[in-house]
Formats: structure tokens, C-alpha cells, sequence
């Protein structure tokens, strides 16, 4: 990415360049959910594309997730590109026969004669007082479903990025958006560009401890390495950006280096996405650990309303930095 | 089996009937009660005390109030993400409720909920329902519980006109017809599933026709005069009790305000639609239905008002110095432990 | 909009048309060659030699080839766990079909389909479905498409009368007639889901009065009468290729045997019943038609069923040749690489 | 258990019987399902029941996997004990907002007013060509999700003493049966027992590995390990028996016996419940490894219909022989 750019946009902002520039592109790209269109979607993340593209491009949708993913599996074997909205994440639970019967499925069980090139977009995460229903983060369950693959953008970049990859994918993905971030400003570079799949980031060097995280957590996580580098303690920092494909190489190769992992993942913690980041890494790096690998997550409670509750269970840049230190010291 | 409907009135209230002042007064209390909550609701999100939205009741008030007056005591209700109303009309605590919202421990719940999930099982509220048409197959199940257990309990289940387009209300509404539970689907007809208007994803707009899917019963009305929504419910809930059966009532309605508090609803509705339905106030037409028709005099009620503005004081005073849930308390109530 | 109802006539034919021989001919065969092919499985089957399992259409055959027979080349189907019936009807290649029934390479899908989600896209068979109701929304999207693109191509949605208790068949029809999309909706009404007869979960027992809930055109008819179902399909298929929408086509059948191949059925239906339906059993009614009045000669239809019976051979050979596929061929086609 | 009863039974002859003394013992139970009536179920694991208790009791439902889960949540919070039968588990995917937004956080969001004793059964697992969308293991799914407890009993006695201890508990249960198991024979002891949650039973001692395994390869695994201990390597096999509550003690006290860990899960391996197996006691056990922890599960694929290719993706006795014996080498 072009490091002169200085523009910043929104997350929000990212999803709709992202999808703009796709249509632009491709007429098979349509954009459906419930509103998405006139009012530019729950978190304004497609304002003005239904201005621009029209009411059968961008279109609003009666509450049927179930319906609507399935609407999209229909669309992309029969050669378009659709983007669903499932607004909250949560919501995949009305849709998971679509996501992992059909979408998932269908080309295996074809034996190869169709493809399915939609993207199913929902926003995940805590941290808004949203309560249990509208809060989780629930991409271990897609993980788990071979056929799919999975994005969990980290930043504004990260997302324009991930996404324009996942709408030109001929697969199924899965794309967990932040909901924290929707309103927060980040650099994105002008012009076009695409984030290869499989590909994790390494955002900050270090040499103690590698701290392997998704989405919002991969924020979180510098927040805690920068305050652990003032202290001469260098944590290297790895922006996973998709579950599926999962790009074991540069973790194993970070994790040889530093020798310690801490895994930073926002749903919660038991049968979680990071007991896979560890053990899916377990055999390539077990002689080289001089630490057991540790976990955070989201404790194993339902989401609780009052942000009294929310907060503590939710890990934080305070809680990773504390991890963070006692796994690091010699 | 087809759809009734009324033909709407300037000032919407049934005036065929004979009730009693007082009960027609507690209607209004109710109606107040919700009212006034709901206002303060919005204050209070205003001046940021509340964490997350809620999705606010006003305009609506007489589905509730007249629905809930239908029910006896032991009855059930399942409500719906837009729940403070029905609550309230079912008799919860706004004390509670209010503590709730502001996600402090004196709260229904603990702080948990919200107010997109209060539960007061003592008043037989299963429950709000962050999941548009969760509740929908949790009503009916209840419904199968007292049929099964010939409790002559009968559940109400408040739904959106959107909420009729999810799955588990085609499901939910078969299974209760043909097996005769003993539920009454209400149905809030505020024309808007957040920004998207019923007729840009449905054909029917007449949510009532749905029942004919199901054999049962289906009625639009004027889900603004809560003598009528009191009326058809009564009638529906009686034919539940007695065996015969699910039915489903349209009640035809608005929402004053945006989606939820943080809405300004400006997008996708017009200010003459607006303009329309609040000439039709269910409070407003409601109060001059008691004075004018049945009686009740100005000062009554104003001292009434006066009243539930004070208990509603009172409950935001509650909800204020009640303290925040202690962290540790976020790990019960996962399972339940005991015996 | 009300649904329609066909007096049940013993021999169920239609004879208000007039159609050349030929045509009725290939009816008469695409019938005789679902039959044919389904007793040949279940043979198979009994012979250990299918592994799993298979759903037979024997004794609804009228209804595939009547609706497959009304479609273009360039239009999809969508097909259910009981799938074999509407791939045949909508040209699909038997050698193929019975390569992925035994789980052989040369299959349609290489083995990894089975009975239940054979695709065969060169025919436009965009897929049977495990998953009861799974289909339908999919259908709705290839109907979607179509609109969006302006092709005029129209998907036929196969379902069973089951299905349609499933959310996915109340959430696609809603979006189908808000949007007039170009499908059509066929229910093979066989009573049945595997052993629940329908009315003892379902009140109406005409599912075709379930479209009124989305004001489209529903209607019942006696689906063992192949030149009804293919007018009825026909007519509707030309209504949504033109641009009016969706409708929903009811086609009353029964399953001759039982649910699948392992099942004796013998348990929730009565015996009457059966011999009541295979007294109107469409292949045996529509022969006499062909025979006694539309002319044709006894001597040529045999010779039809002849070479089917060679071609079905024919198929099991190629399939009992067909080698296994590989080990490793489970790794290949989970996703799709290349551009 | 009692050892004297050599009584044999099916696995579905177990489930019948679970239930019937549970029905028999409270009104509350009940038994609902898609076919679970007449026929007695699709795997005739319900037989009978209709017969005794009648139709309002054990009850012939519509094809509706939502409702009906919503149905058993309704019965459940108003004071019954609904026994929810989904035929195939593959089609929780179909109920999982009842089963994930409701089921498992009412109780929570009403800070503890309700509880939700309601018993969900689905048949899971491979093996009998039944294609890729009704052969999955799917508990990792459930196993994420708060508030649920998650079981899978290995044999016809392990599932009756588990199913009567899931359908006494207080909460929501999701209950794995395998389907390859239903037709088999197994001593079951006459009369009343019931097995708790959250105890993980060791099947068989030893010294060299542990494998830790669920439902029906723990089978697989004793199959395994027979034939190691006739080589001279003893293998401690363990039952999980519940994923939720997960008993970690006995897994790590066996571990640090041992020094090695293979786990064994037919779920597939991404993503899949063998990863927090393994992470569930990492720190705990990270000294004592003397070997990387391993994992056998069913490949990333999509579930194959042909034999050829099923079989070779799904653990088997001779897998877990092999991975075994490398691991347990010296
Ligand atoms: C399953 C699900 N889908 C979407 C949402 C987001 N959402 C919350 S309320 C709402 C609109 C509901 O409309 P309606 O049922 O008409 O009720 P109303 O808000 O008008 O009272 C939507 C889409 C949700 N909470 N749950
Ligand atoms: C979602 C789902 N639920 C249950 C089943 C099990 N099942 C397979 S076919 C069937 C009956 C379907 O009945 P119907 O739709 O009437 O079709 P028919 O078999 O009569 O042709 C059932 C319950 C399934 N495959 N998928
Ligand atoms: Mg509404
Ligand atoms: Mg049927």
C-alpha cells in the first residue's frame, strides 16, 4: 500500500468504496439485505450506492435471512456475484443451513460444475451495550465449515482491501465486519487495491512474544505491544485478516522466532477460533515454544447488557498487555 | 376467514360499548404510563445516561393497553425488541424496568437484558426478544404447554408486520393451527421494519390475509383505539381458552418516532404521513373519548397524568441510584445450578 | 386467487387438447423412463449394491414430466431429496444418474453427490437438495437473477407439500410476489412427510390456499394427469416469463412406495389407501389414453418401453463399470481456484 | 455400573428406554420431532413411546426445525421438560437462533428468572453415505455457544445414563447420538442410572499416550489401543462424554501421566472441538509434554457421498493405530 496517501476514511466508509468500486466493475455484483439501500444500512455502510446503482442492484429486503442468504446462493451459481447483508452477526444463526448446507456445499456436491461467488457480510463484536442477541462474534462457527472462507478485516484498509478480494472470490466468504469501527477514521490509500487472501499481516516486529490476532483485536493488541515497547519488551504483532484460508507460515515462522504465542480472538474463548490458531500450529512450532501458548478471548457468558458487565469480559488492551508481559518475562 | 377490516375513524375509538369509568380510566393510565416511560426513555438517551438503544413505544400505546386488559393474570405474553409498551401494559414494575434499561442491578434482570430483554416471569412476560420473530415459536410453545397441561392459560404473542416475513412465523403459525393451541398473534402494523416500508417487500399490506394460509381467523383493526384492539383481543383470547384455537389480529399503527431512540426516521417516510397518524394519537383521541363521551372529567384525569408523571420520576430517581451490577456478576445466571 | 379444485376423475387425463402424437408420445416415455429407472435402483438397492440410500418417484412421475415438459431449454429447475423424477423429465442422462446413485467417477457429480444433490448444469438442474425447504430460496435467487438481467429464463421449484411447513417456503414466496419474480412453484402433494400425513400437522389441506398469503396465483390439481400439469405449468411459466410473477401449483400424487428405498411404509398409510391411488396410476392411465384416444398403436408403444428398458440396462452397465473415484478426488472441488 | 448384567441393547433400544423412565417419572417430559411418533423415528430410536404415553406426548411434528426448537424453549421456560428430536443433526443449522439466541441465553438475560430444561437430540456422524448434508459433527458449533451443555455418549449405556442426566438438567442440552451406533448391540445394566455431566470416563488405562476421544471414536480408539497393547503399548483411552461441562482434570491428570495427548474427534479437524481439547489444558499440561499434542478429525472437505471417498476422510481404528504408535514411540 501506498504509504504518501493520507486520506482517511471511515470503516464504514471502506465498505461502501469497496462495494462501489465492485459494482463499478462487474454488473453481476448486487448488494441485497434488509436496509441496505435507502437509508444506506444499519451501520451506514452502503450510504449512496442505491442512488447510484439503482433499487434491483442495491436492494432492501423483507426480514428473511435465512431467505435472503439463500437468495444469494441462487444468484451466484446462476453467475452472479451477490453481497448479502446480514446486519448483525448474530443473524447468521437464521441462515447457517444457507451458509453451511448450501452456499458451503454446493460445488463439492456438484462435483465441480458450479461455483458460488457471494459474500456474506455481517458485523460482529461487542462493546455497544447491544446485549447478548447483537453482540457476538461467531466466526468460529464458519471456520469450522470447509467451503467457506472467512475475513475479519482489522482496519478501514484492511477492509477495503479484504473485501474487494472476497466480492471477486468464486467461493463463498464469510466477512465479519467490527462493529466499533464502523465510525472510526483510518489512513486508506487512494485508488485500487486488493488484500490477497491467506496472506496474515505483520503489523509490528518483535522478538519476545508473538501475538497472533483478528479483527478489532489486532487494534487492541498494538495498543498493548506499544505500551510493552516502552518498557523494552518487543512484541511482534500478526493481523491474521481470514480464518480460511489460514496462513500457518507466518506464524509458525514468527512463533520460532520469539518462541511464546498469545492468541488474541474476540469470540469466546472455549471451542473458539484461537483454540485453532494454537493447535493448528502445535506440531511445526512445539519444540521451539519456551512458553505454553495462551489464549484470550470473550468469557464464556453470554453478552451481558450493562457495559458494567460487557466490558470486563471482553478482552481489552489492558488485559492483552498484562498477558502480554507475564508470558514475555524471562 | 377473510380479512375484516374497519373502516378507520377521524378519532379513533370504539364508542359501541358500555364500560365501566374506572376501567376505562385505568386504559388511559396505561396508555399514560407507557407514554410518559417512553418519553423519559428518550431523555435520558439524550443526555447519554442510557447505554445502547432502545426502540420506543410512542404511537402504539393502545395495542398494548388494549390487548394486555384482555388478558387474566395468569396469561402469558412474549413481546418483541419494541417491548416497553407491552410490558408495561402487563403490569411490570417501571422501577425495575427503568433500571433495567440503564443497565444497573435493581433492574428486572440484572443489568443482562436491557431493554430489548426483560423478562418478569411474576407477570407472566416470557420475555422481549432482541431477535425479530424469536418469540414468535417460544409463544407458541407455552401455547402447547397449557393445551397439554389443560391449564386454560392463554399466551399473546406481539409481533411486527415484519416480523411475518421470518420463517417462524409461517412455522409457529402452522403448528398452532393445526394443533389448536391456544395463542393469539398480535400483530403491530407500524408499516416500517426499521427504514423499509411493507410494501416495498411485501404484496399483501394487509398482514391479516396471512391467516388464511392457516385456516384460523385474521382481523385488521385500528390498532389506535384501544377499545376495539380490548374488544377483538378479549374475543380471541376466549376462543383460545376454550379450545378453538390461534387467531390473528392486525393492529393497524405508528411509530411517532424513529426506528429506535438514535433514529431520526427522516429518510424513508414523509412528515404528511407523519402528520397523518399523529392526528390520530391514541392518547390524545382516547382522552377526549373520556370526556367527551364517557364522562370523566378533565381534572381527574389530569391529576392522574400528574401522577404517573411522578411514579415515573420516582423510577428514574430508582434506576439513577441503583448501583451498576459488581463484574463478577456477569458469570452467573449462565446455568442454573441448583434443585 | 382462491384455490381451484379438478373434479378427480377416475382415469385422470385430460382431453380438452388436442397434441401431436409425438409429443404425447414423449410424455409417455420421459414417464415410462423415471419408472423404469426407480425400479431399477430400488433393484440395485435390494441388491446391496446402492450405497445409502434413495427416495423413489414412483407413482408421481405425471407431475415432473408434465412440468419439465412446459419449460424452455434455457430455464433452470430446482429438485428436492426425491430428485431422480425431475432430472429425467428435464433431460438429464441416465448413464450419468445412476453412476453418482452407486457412488461411481463416472457420475454425474463423481461420486460426491449421491441420489440426494445431483446437478446437472448443461441441463439447467441447478440441483436436488438434501435439506427439506433448502432449495427454495435458491430457486428464488436464480429467479433473481433473471429479472436483474432481463433473460427471461423461469426456474421451477420443485417441493413437497411438507416443505412448504419449512420458514424457507414462507420467507421465498414473499420475496417472489413482492418482486414478481419469474418462478413457479410445484408442490407434489403426496400426503406425506416421510410418515406424517399432512393433516395431522397442517390445517388446510389444500396447499395451494397458502398463496393467498402472497396474493399469487395458486391452484390445486390432480398431479397424476401429466397434460394437466404440463397446461397448468405451462400457463403459469408464460405468466412469469412475461413478467407477472410467481405462482404456486399444487399437484395432488402419491408415492407408490415408501418413503425410501428402506422404507415398507406399511406403518402410517392404510393399504386402501395405496390401492386406491395405484388404481390412478399415471403411467398405466396415460398408456390407455395414448391407446384409446389419441390413436396411438399398442405395437409402437411397447417398442418405446423396450428400448427404455435397453437404455436403463445400458445405464446400469456403464455404472457397474464406472470405477470408484479415487481417494484423493475428496480433496478436489471444495473450492474453486482457478478464474 | 453394575458388571453382573450382561443385558444387551441397541443404541436406539437405550434412547427409547431413557426416555420412557423419564416420562414415566415426570409429566413434564415430553417428546417432540419429525417422525418421532408412529414410526418411532427415522433411526427407531423412539419406538413405542407414541404408543404409551399418546400423541400429545410424544408428538408427530411439522418439517419446521425452528419452530419446533422454539416450540421445546416455550414448553421448557413454562415448566416443562421437552425432549426436541432434530432427525439428522446437520439440521441444527436450521434451529440455531432458537438453539444459540435463545435456548442458551434466556436463563442469562433474565438474570436468572427462567430456566430452560429442554433436551435437544440429534443423530450426528458419517459412515453410512448419507452426502454431505446429513453426516456432519457439529458440536463444535454448539460447544461455543454459552449456556448450552453439549453430550455425546460413545455406547448404548453411556447414552442412557447421559440422556436421562440431560433431560433431569436444568438447562439446555444438546445431545449428540452417532447414527453408525443405533443398530449395535451393548451390555446395558437393567434398572435406574444416570451418569453425570462433566466426568470424563477413562475406558482404558495406560502409560505410553492418552487419547482423548468422543462419541463413537472412542470405539475406534479402544480398537486402537487393543491392538497397541498386544504390541506392548499401553494406551490410556478417555470418553469425554460431555463437551460442555469439559473435564479437565481428568484429561490433564492422565496427561501428565503419560506426556502425550492424541485427541480424537470426528468433527472436522479445522475449527473443530479437538482444537480446544487440546488448548483447554495447554498451560496446565505444557511441562509435561513430551511430544506435540496431535489431533485426528474428519478432513476439510465437504462430506462425500461415495464410500470411496468417505471412508478415507473420517478417523478409523487404523488411523488412530498409526498416528498413535508414531506418537507413542520412544
Ligand atoms: C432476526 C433479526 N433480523 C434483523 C433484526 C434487526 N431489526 C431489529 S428491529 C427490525 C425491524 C422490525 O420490524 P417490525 O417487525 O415491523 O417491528 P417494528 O420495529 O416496526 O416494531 C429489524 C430489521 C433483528 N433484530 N433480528
Ligand atoms: C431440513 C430437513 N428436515 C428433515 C429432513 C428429513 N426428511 C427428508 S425427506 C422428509 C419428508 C419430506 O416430505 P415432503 O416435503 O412432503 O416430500 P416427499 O418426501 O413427500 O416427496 C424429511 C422429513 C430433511 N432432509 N431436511
Ligand atoms: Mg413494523
Ligand atoms: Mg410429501
Amino acid at each position: 500500500m501506498n504509504q504518501e496517501q493520507v486520506r482517511e476514511i471511515t470503516y464504514a466508509q471502506a465498505v461502501a468504496e469497496a462495494i462501489d468500486e465492485e459494482m463499478a466493475r462487474d454488473e453481476n455484483v448486487v448488494l441485497i439485505g434488509e436496509d441496505v439501500g435507502i437509508i444506506g444500512g444499519n451501520f451506514k455502510a452502503t450510504v449512496g450506492l442505491r442512488d447510484k446503482y439503482g433499487d434491483w442492484r442495491v436492494k432492501d429486503t423483507p426480514i428473511s435471512e435465512s431467505g435472503i442468504i439463500g437468495l444469494g446462493v441462487g444468484m451466484a451459481i446462476t453467475g452472479m456475484r451477490p453481497v448479502v447483508e446480514i446486519m448483525f452477526s448474530d443473524f447468521i444463526a437464521l441462515g447457517m443451513d444457507q451458509i453451511a448446507n448450501q452456499a458451503a456445499k454446493i460445488r463439492y456436491m456438484s462435483g465441480g460444475q458450479v461455483k458460488v461467488p457471494l459474500t456474506i457480510r455481517a458485523a460482529m463484536g461487542g462493546g455497544r451495550s447491544s446485549a447478548a442477541q447483537h453482540s457476538q462474534s461467531l466466526h468460529a462457527w464458519v471456520a469450522h465449515v470447509p467451503g467457506l472462507k472467512v475475513a475479519l478485516p482489522s482496519t478501514a484498509a484492511e477492509l477495503k482491501g479484504l473485501l474487494k478480494t472476497a466480492i471477486r472470490d468464486d467461493n463463498p466468504v464469510v466477512f465479519m465486519e467490527h462493529k466499533v469501527e464502523y465510525n472510526k477514521k483510518f489512513p486508506v490509500p487512494e485508488g485500487e487495491y486488493t488484500i490477497p487472501f491467506g496472506k496474515a499481516n505483520v503489523v509490528r516486529e518483535g522478538d519476545r512474544l508473538t501475538i497472533v490476532a483478528t479483527s478489532n483485536m489486532v487494534l487492541k493488541s498494538l495498543e498493548a505491544a506499544d505500551k510493552l515497547g516502552k518498557e523494552g519488551i518487543h512484541v511482534e504483532v500478526i493481523d491474521l485478516r481470514t480464518l480460511v484460508p489460514l496462513d500457518k507460515q507466518t506464524m509458525i515462522g514468527s512463533v520460532k522466532k520469539t518462541g511464546r504465542l498469545l492468541i488474541v480472538d474476540e469470540g469466546h474463548l472455549s471451542f473458539g477460533a484461537g483454540a485453532e490458531i494454537g493447535m493448528g500450529i502445535m506440531e511445526d512450532v512445539f519444540y521451539d515454544l519456551d512458553f505454553p501458548m495462551m489464549r484470550l478471548g470473550t468469557e464464556d457468558c453470554p453478552i451481558p447488557f450493562s457495559p458494567a458487565l460487557e466490558f470486563p469480559i471482553i478482552p481489552d488492551a489492558k488485559k492483552i498487555y498484562e498477558k502480554a508481559k507475564m508470558m514475555a518475562k524471562r | 376467514m377473510s380479512a375484516q377490516k374497519r373502516s378507520s375513524k377521524k378519532k379513533g375509538t370504539s364508542d359501541g360499548n358500555r364500560y365501566e369509568e374506572d376501567f376505562l380510566k385505568n386504559l388511559y393510565a396505561t396508555m399514560y404510563r407507557i407514554r410518559q416511560f417512553e418519553e423519559q426513555v428518550f431523555e435520558l438517551y439524550k443526555l447519554g445516561l442510557m447505554p445502547g438503544l432502545a426502540h420506543s413505544y410512542i404511537g402504539e400505546e393502545a395495542v398494548a393497553t388494549g390487548a394486555c386488559a384482555a388478558l387474566q393474570d395468569r396469561d402469558y405474553i412474549v413481546s418483541t425488541h419494541r417491548g416497553h409498551g407491552h410490558l408495561i401494559a402487563r403490569g411490570a414494575d417501571t422501577k425495575k424496568m427503568m433500571a433495567e434499561v440503564l443497565g444497573k442491578k435493581d433492574g428486572y434482570c440484572k443489568g443482562k437484558a436491557g431493554s430489548m430483554h426483560i423478562v418478569a416471569l411474576d407477570k407472566g412476560i416470557l420475555g422481549a426478544n432482541g431477535i425479530v420473530g424469536g418469540g414468535i415459536p417460544i409463544a407458541t410453545g407455552a401455547a402447547y404447554m397449557a393445551k397439554y397441561k389443560d391449564t386454560k392459560q392463554v399466551t399473546v404473542s406481539f409481533l411486527g408486520e415484519s416480523a411475518t416475513n421470518e420463517g417462524t412465523f409461517h412455522e409457529s403459525l402452522n403448528m398452532a393451527s393445526a394443533w389448536d393451541l391456544p395463542v393469539v398473534y398480535v400483530v403491530e402494523n407500524n408499516r416500517y421494519g426499521i427504514s423499509v416500508a411493507l410494501d416495498r417487500v411485501t404484496k399483501m399490506q394487509d398482514i391479516a390475509v396471512r391467516a388464511q394460509a392457516y385456516g384460523i381467523g385474521g382481523v385488521t383493526i385500528d390498532g389506535n383505539d384501544v377499545l376495539k384492539v380490548y374488544e377483538t383481543v378479549k374475543e380471541a383470547v376466549a376462543s383460545a381458552r376454550e379450545g378453538q384455537g390461534p387467531a390473528l389480529i392486525e393492529c393497524k399503527t405508528y411509530r411517532f418516532k424513529g426506528h429506535h431512540v438514535g433514529d431520526p426516521a427522516t429518510q424513508y417516510r414523509t412528515r404528511e404521513e407523519e402528520a397523518f397518524w399523529k392526528e390520530r394519537c391514541p392518547l390524545v383521541c382516547f382522552r377526549d373519548y373520556l370526556i367527551e363521551k364517557a364522562g370523566s372529567d378533565e381534572k381527574g384525569i389530569v391529576a392522574l397524568e400528574n401522577a404517573i408523571n411522578d411514579e415515573i420520576q420516582e423510577a428514574i430517581v430508582f434506576a439513577k441510584n441503583s448501583p451498576y451490577p459488581d463484574a463478577v456478576e456477569a458469570f452467573e445466571d449462565i446455568y442454573f445450578e441448583g434443585r
